[in-house]
């Protein structure tokens, strides 16, 4: 039985809960983190409010972060990264860079969180113009002024009367290569709709959707909320293309439900971007040379039924390195690896 | 187009059972509910056919019929034609088979990657065997496979144009086998036959010359290059067009082969050597040209001091990726100051000429508020231009239709880009 | 019930016409030949007979020579259920002879019914349909826009100028001259020609020319004298006048 | 000495148009030859025989009222084989058609179509038939008995109805094997006319301002006994329906005279009415292309020429 620490790669939702669990479980942990700060996706992309609670991301967060640190048994390492390994279960050596300097360590097993990346609608297969109009921003670009509970048109820095938001932008789609369902932006863009509505009570907010995807209790605390409370409007069929008229975006596409074409002029257009593979996750699938699942995140071996555990021994995975997740998924499988990391170490 | 059965359940307005008035929305449960059965063998039967299988994948976003130059201007696009299928239309005997440009713009937004630019193709083969052809298109057909151009022009009357210019051409149509040019000049039926066609090709002629280009043209020998009669679903002369043409580039040994056409850019590029055998070292005209833009700037020197725009052709830009060879030219144009209209580019609107569409007014007419051609040029005449500059054969008549359609003669020409070339080089 | 269908290839008056050196004839080498239109008309309306159950045979017939296969091809292709040409021996002066040679070559064939066009763009000296009748001592009827057949009779509807119709009963055996079928003829899509041309085979009729050369004598074949482009009118009053020459006002 | 036989047409007891032309050429040949000219007439028509002025005999064989193609080949035959006329004027038309195929080949005597020009020349005679669509005219001698198909329109009508004795015979003449029988007339229905089948069309194009300045032009049309068409613009504009475009994407026409309104005569409508015999058009512009192709041309505005027309007509 090796006392050495579980090596846990990556400080989002998912890391944290496992590191805590690890130490929870009287074992020692080492925390390794690339930011500087802790927190993952939610801190780094400024999300204003967690979904579907609506908690102020940087107080809940901070909460999960502090428990972390304040508990001996978590070695936290910032600012570093991971970069080779030798050995083989039960005693790995990995060496852990910081910029310059760089050290190594033995572990008794690995869990790789490192989440996922929003998509970059910029890239040349996606036309709604990010990069082009001011006004077309993203979920995130949304969620980092929503932090500062304001919502302005960036063009010109006053209140839109018209917002809306376009799901599915990166997901779904075969030609851009992402085939998958990003599972939260339906969510999120409810819950971002609701807190505009908050901000600016007389703003239209539109979201056009294909089939608008709240599971579970999302479907009326978010959905049925934003629609029925805050007047949010649904409107079923995607937008094809944006173009600019005077200070106005042109929405253009077809009402699918009254089978109507749409030339709607909106103030904000924001792109539900969904998730791809993190860097990360990438990167440590290299090191660990974890295979991969057709869609490019981390596979795991065991379907439905084991959801953390890698073909490597030793090596298991949490959160959205293994496919889309929400906040939930991502807490809850931290927890499954930190027990299955635990009791790997046991055994070996 | 069958409306579906269940639309036709009764509401009556006044109903009145046992003295007591029930009249209002509910007493539609008046009329038994009629049982609706989704027939979806037009789905079944479109989808087996080799190519058109993508149809299958709509999940019906919409994203596509907001893409849709026929939609901007009456009811169509894949979403639209996957619902009818699903409610019991058959493609292959219906118009809505016929209404599509093939502009590709669908194609381009689909997140399903459903490809008309196959699926209409394929389906049409289909229907032509079957014996479903527009009466317009029978007759196009008929003029291609007993002259070889669509228009009905005798064979021999193709080179007519060279007359006033017989001595600065070289005319391959008589000449020996392996007689060789630098530039092989596959001029096109437009160019050839039509009026303002024979405008753009003498400008070329010229500009050709004072570049000192080696170029010949095979003149009565030429074919359509029989894109258009591919897309109609006319494979079988399709293949003779193009082995017949194919077995002319092969005669004169030639560097370039430069088309006018973006129709016969894209299938001499695509389709031709699948057929032959043989791939060509094919350009588009704007390539060739800004392929030599510093010699072409030196020689014009006259400046055309107007407002111009530009209009992407379906098959030059969403099909074969080319939007910069046209605008390095009209940039290169002295005085001339280029106006983009708001759907340019990938997202340019279509002229509603392609895909067979130049022989189909008469069908598309029935199911459209206005010629597609019509509302492009209204674009045009929005950005304030004096000039919608082209480099499409097709779309100088139909962009000068348009014009006169929408009353703003004398206020928006349509000139081919070749044509203002040419004017800017001083004679001499 | 069978049909012979008569098919003759024309001069193609989309090229030039030149007269030849003789100034009497045309000028064979430049010119193009295709089916002739009526014809076309003809072998629609046999189809069409065929696909309404009223004939079970439609046999395409055409002298044999240059573009005669691809004439008898399309024909398959476009739903004839036999083709056959005729090998002529000796020369055919002049449109009564070439129409007595397809009577022969008809009768050799047999069938109920023959159709052919109403005319063609060089037939002089007499129109096929009836010259083939009286050769074959059977009723004729031209300018025919619909036919139906019941049992060994067949209404046949000949059209007179001004739209008015004129609907006549027959007897078969039959010869019709048809102006229009009833609906335009179909195209015969490439790839189904080449798939007939596979399967199919043509058969073969021979006809020989008997009496010599034809009583009437050619003085010359020129162009009609021609005004050069439109003869500029001044006022209502001398369009009046062209107009009452034409016999319109 | 020639002896002209003319075989008369007719529908609901009138004579056609092509009996009077026909037999003003007859008037015309024996004339100049000194010989004279007979018309034959069937049935109930032996009535108006009087019409038929310049004819010195008229024959008037019994036979149904209504034209049979079978019917009216017999007695034309066995009437020749009795009057052995020098010459047999036949009209060009859908039952002459009939008559001289049959009973050329029976009497074994050469036909001659499509003439719109007879002379008499010694005891020959010399005819110009029109040939190739009218692009090449084939002149031919003929120096026995012969049938001769005369093209509508080849002679003034009137010239048909005077100069004549006009003595009435009545002839006896078998009438065929009975193998076809005439059922009914079928009247165009009012509705629609087929312009593909018009023999005068009054076309007008974009030069017509407005809907309602249609009606002068279909008085017009109505006066000329012609039916009204139009280029694609009128159709697009919702003035007229897509059943009276001429051109690419509409209908193609071959009436005798095509009368152009204010078209400018794109290549697209030229497709359609290019092989209309006669075309005259009226343009404000005198470049337009429709000048190439027409016959006769005025520049002017059209609603001006038409309203001198209807003026002349009243």
């Amino acid at each position: 039985m090796s006392d050495n620490p579980i090596l846990v790669i990556g400080g989002g939702p998912a890391g944290l809960a496992a590191a805590k669990g690890i130490a929870d479980l009287g074992r020692k942990a080492v925390l390794v983190e690339k930011e500087e700060y802790l927190g993952g996706t939610p801190i780094k992309e400024k999300y204003a409010a967690l979904t579907p609670d609506f908690r102020d991301a940087e107080e809940a967060m901070g909460e999960m972060i502090k428990a972390v640190t304040d508990d001996g048994n978590v070695e936290v390492i910032t600012n570093s990264t991971v970069t080779s390994v030798e050995g083989s279960a039960g005693n790995m050596k990995v060496s852990v860079q910081n910029g310059g300097s760089g050290k190594t360590i033995d572990v008794s097993s690995v869990i790789v969180s490192t989440g996922f990346d929003h998509f970059d609608p910029g890239e040349e297969t996606q036309v709604y113009g990010y990069y082009e109009y001011d006004d077309v921003i993203t979920l995130t670009d949304a969620e980092k002024m929503l932090k500062e509970h304001k919502f302005v048109k960036p063009s010109s820095g006053e209140a839109p009367e018209s917002v809306c938001f376009i799901q599915c932008v990166g997901s779904r789609d075969r030609q851009i290569g992402n085939q998958w369902c990003s599972k939260v932006c339906c969510g999120i863009a409810s819950k971002d709709a609701m807190e505009i509505k908050q901000i600016l009570p007389d703003a239209k907010v539109f979201v056009f959707y294909i089939d608008l995807r709240a599971y579970g209790c999302w479907e009326d605390d978010l959905y049925w909320k934003a629609q029925e409370e805050y007047k949010v409007n649904y409107i079923k069929g995607i937008v094809t293309e944006i173009t600019k008229q005077g200070d106005k975006l042109i929405v253009k596409g077809e009402d699918t439900t009254m089978g109507r074409p749409m030339e709607i002029p909106m103030d904000v257009v924001v792109l539900s971007t969904g998730m791809e593979p993190s860097e990360g996750t990438k990167e440590m699938a290299g090191v660990f040379n974890l295979p991969l699942e057709s869609h490019g995140y981390i596979g795991t071996i065991g379907g439905p039924l084991n959801t953390v555990e890698t073909s490597v021994p030793g090596v298991f995975v949490a959160g959205a390195s293994t496919g889309p997740a929400d906040l939930e998924d991502s807490v809850s499988m931290g927890g499954n690896a930190a027990m299955k990391a635990c009791a790997f170490a046991m055994k070996n | 187009m069958s409306e579906h059965k269940y639309q036709d359940s009764v509401q009556l307005e006044q109903v009145i059972v046992d003295g007591m008035d029930i009249s209002g929305h509910w007493n539609k449960m008046f009329v038994p509910r009629a049982l609706t059965q989704f027939d979806i063998s037009g789905l079944e039967q479109l989808r087996d056919i080799p190519g058109a299988e993508s149809i299958n994948n709509c999940y019906q976003c919409a994203k596509c019929v907001g893409s849709c130059p026929v939609e901007y201007v009456g009811s169509y696009g894949p979403r639209k034609i996957y619902r009818k299928l699903q409610i019991g239309t058959n493609l292959i005997e219906d118009d809505y088979l016929w209404l599509c440009t093939t502009c590709k713009n669908c194609v381009r937004v689909c997140p399903k990657e459903v490809n008309m630019g196959e699926i209409i193709p394929a389906a049409r083969e289909k229907a032509v065997l079957g014996g479903f052809i527009p009466d317009e298109i029978q007759e196009m057909l008929q003029s291609v496979s007993e002259y070889g151009n669509p228009m009905g022009e005798s064979a021999r009357k193709r080179a007519k144009w060279t007359k006033p210019i017989k001595d600065s051409i070289k005319n391959l149509a008589k000449a020996e086998e392996g007689e060789s040019v630098d530039v092989l000049w596959f001029v096109g039926d437009f160019y050839a036959y039509h009026g303002r066609g024979n405008d753009a090709a003498l400008a070329m002629v010229n500009v050709f010359n004072r570049l000192g280009v080696d170029f010949g043209i095979l003149g009565e020998a030429e074919k359509t290059d029989g894109d258009s009669q591919r897309l109609v679903g006319e494979s079988g002369l399709f293949e003779d067009l193009a082995n017949h043409n194919d077995a002319l580039f092969e005669k004169f040994p030639h560097k370039d082969l430069v088309v006018n056409d973006p129709h016969a850019y894209n299938a001499i590029k695509k389709f031709y050597p699948g057929i032959t055998g043989n791939t060509r070292n094919v350009t588009h005209y704007t390539q060739f040209l800004s392929s030599r833009l510093d010699e072409l700037k030196a020689l014009m020197t006259k400046s055309f001091d107007k407002k111009v725009t530009f209009h992407d052709p379906c098959y030059l830009g969403r099909h074969n990726d080319e939007y910069n060879a046209p605008r390095e030219l009209i940039n290169s144009i002295p005085g001339a100051t280029f106006i983009e209209m708001p759907r340019h580019k990938e997202q340019s609107y279509c002229c509603g000429g392609g895909g067979g569409g130049m022989w189909l007014d008469g069908l598309v007419a029935n199911y459209t508020s206005e010629r597609l051609s019509t509302n492009r040029v209204r674009e045009a005449v929005e950005t304030g231009a004096e000039v919608l500059l082209v480099c499409c054969p097709y779309e100088v008549s139909r962009f000068e239709d348009a014009v006169k359609a929408v009353n703003a003669e004398g206020k928006l020409e349509v000139m081919d880009i070749v044509e203002v070339i040419n004017a800017c080089i001083p004679e001499g | 019930m069978k049909i012979l269908v008569l098919l003759r290839q024309v001069p193609d008056l989309v090229e030039d016409l030149e007269v030849d050196d003789s100034g009497k004839a045309l000028d064979v080498s430049e010119i193009k030949f295709k089916l002739n239109e009526y014809d076309e008309h003809a072998l629609e309306e046999a189809i069409l007979l065929k696909e309404r159950g009223e004939a079970d045979e439609v046999v395409a017939l055409t002298q044999e020579g240059e573009g005669s296969e691809k004439v008898l091809y399309t024909a398959l292709a476009k739903g004839a259920t036999l083709a056959k040409s005729i090998a002529i021996s000796g020369e055919a002066s002049d449109s009564a002879q070439f129409a007595k040679l397809m009577a022969e070559a008809a009768k050799a064939e047999g069938g109920d019914m023959i159709m052919v066009g109403v005319q063609s763009v060089d037939d002089r000296d007499g129109q096929l349909a009836p010259i083939v009748a009286a050769s074959l001592d059977m009723p004729c009827i031209s300018a025919v826009t619909g036919v139906k057949v019941s049992g060994n009779t067949a209404s046949i509807f000949k059209e007179y100028s001004g739209g008015i119709m004129a609907e006549f009963e027959a007897d078969l055996p039959a010869v019709i001259g048809i102006q229009a079928a009833e609906q335009p003829p179909r195209y015969a899509p490439v790839s189904k020609i080449k798939q007939i041309q596979d399967s199919a085979e043509i058969g073969s009729l021979s006809a020989s020319s008997s009496n010599g050369a034809s009583s009437i004598e050619v003085l010359a074949l020129a162009p009609p004298p021609k005004g050069e482009g439109a003869k500029m009118l001044d006022s209502g009053k001398d369009l009046l006048d062209v107009l009452k020459d034409l016999g319109v006002a | 000495m020639a002896n002209i036989l003319v075989v008369t047409e007719h529908i609901k007891g009138n004579f056609e148009d092509i009996s009077f032309e026909m037999l003003g050429l007859a008037r015309e040949l024996a004339g100049a030859t000194g010989g004279t000219c007979s018309a034959l007439v069937f049935g109930a028509m032996k009535s108006n025989a009087s019409q038929l002025g310049a004819a010195d005999v008229v024959l008037a064989a019994d036979a149904g009222d209504e034209y049979n193609p079978e019917e009216y080949s017999a007695i034309v035959e066995s009437v020749i084989k009795d009057k052995s006329p020098d010459l047999v004027l036949i009209g060009s038309t859908s039952m002459g058609v009939d008559i001289a195929g049959q009973v050329g080949t029976t009497l074994n005597l050469p036909i001659i179509s499509y003439c719109n020009a007879i002379e008499a020349s010694g005891s020959a005679f010399k005819c110009t038939s029109q040939l190739y669509g009218g692009k090449l005219n084939s002149q031919v001698q003929v120096s026995q008995q012969a049938i001769v198909m005369v093209l509508a329109g080849s002679a003034d009508p009137e010239t048909g109805k005077s100069g004549g004795s006009a003595s009435l015979e009545d002839v006896s003449a078998g009438k065929g094997a009975g193998k076809v029988r005439f059922k009914t007339l079928i009247e165009p229905e009012a509705s629609d006319v087929d312009i593909t089948q018009s023999q005068v069309l009054v076309s007008i194009g974009r030069g017509v301002g407005s809907k309602d300045d249609i009606e002068a032009i279909e008085e017009l049309a109505e006066s000329l006994n012609a039916d009204v068409s139009c280029s694609r613009p009128i159709v697009d504009a919702g003035w007229m329906s897509k059943s009276r475009q001429v051109g690419k994407s509409g209908l193609k026409v071959k009436p005798k005279v095509y009368l152009a309104l204010g078209i400018s005569g794109a290549p697209e409508h030229i497709e359609g009415m290019k092989s209309a015999s006669t075309i005259i058009a009226v343009n404000t512009d005198p470049q337009a292309p429709i000048f190439d192709v027409a016959h006769y041309g005025i520049v002017g505005d059209l609603f001006d020429v038409t309203e001198e027309l209807m003026d002349e007509l009243d």
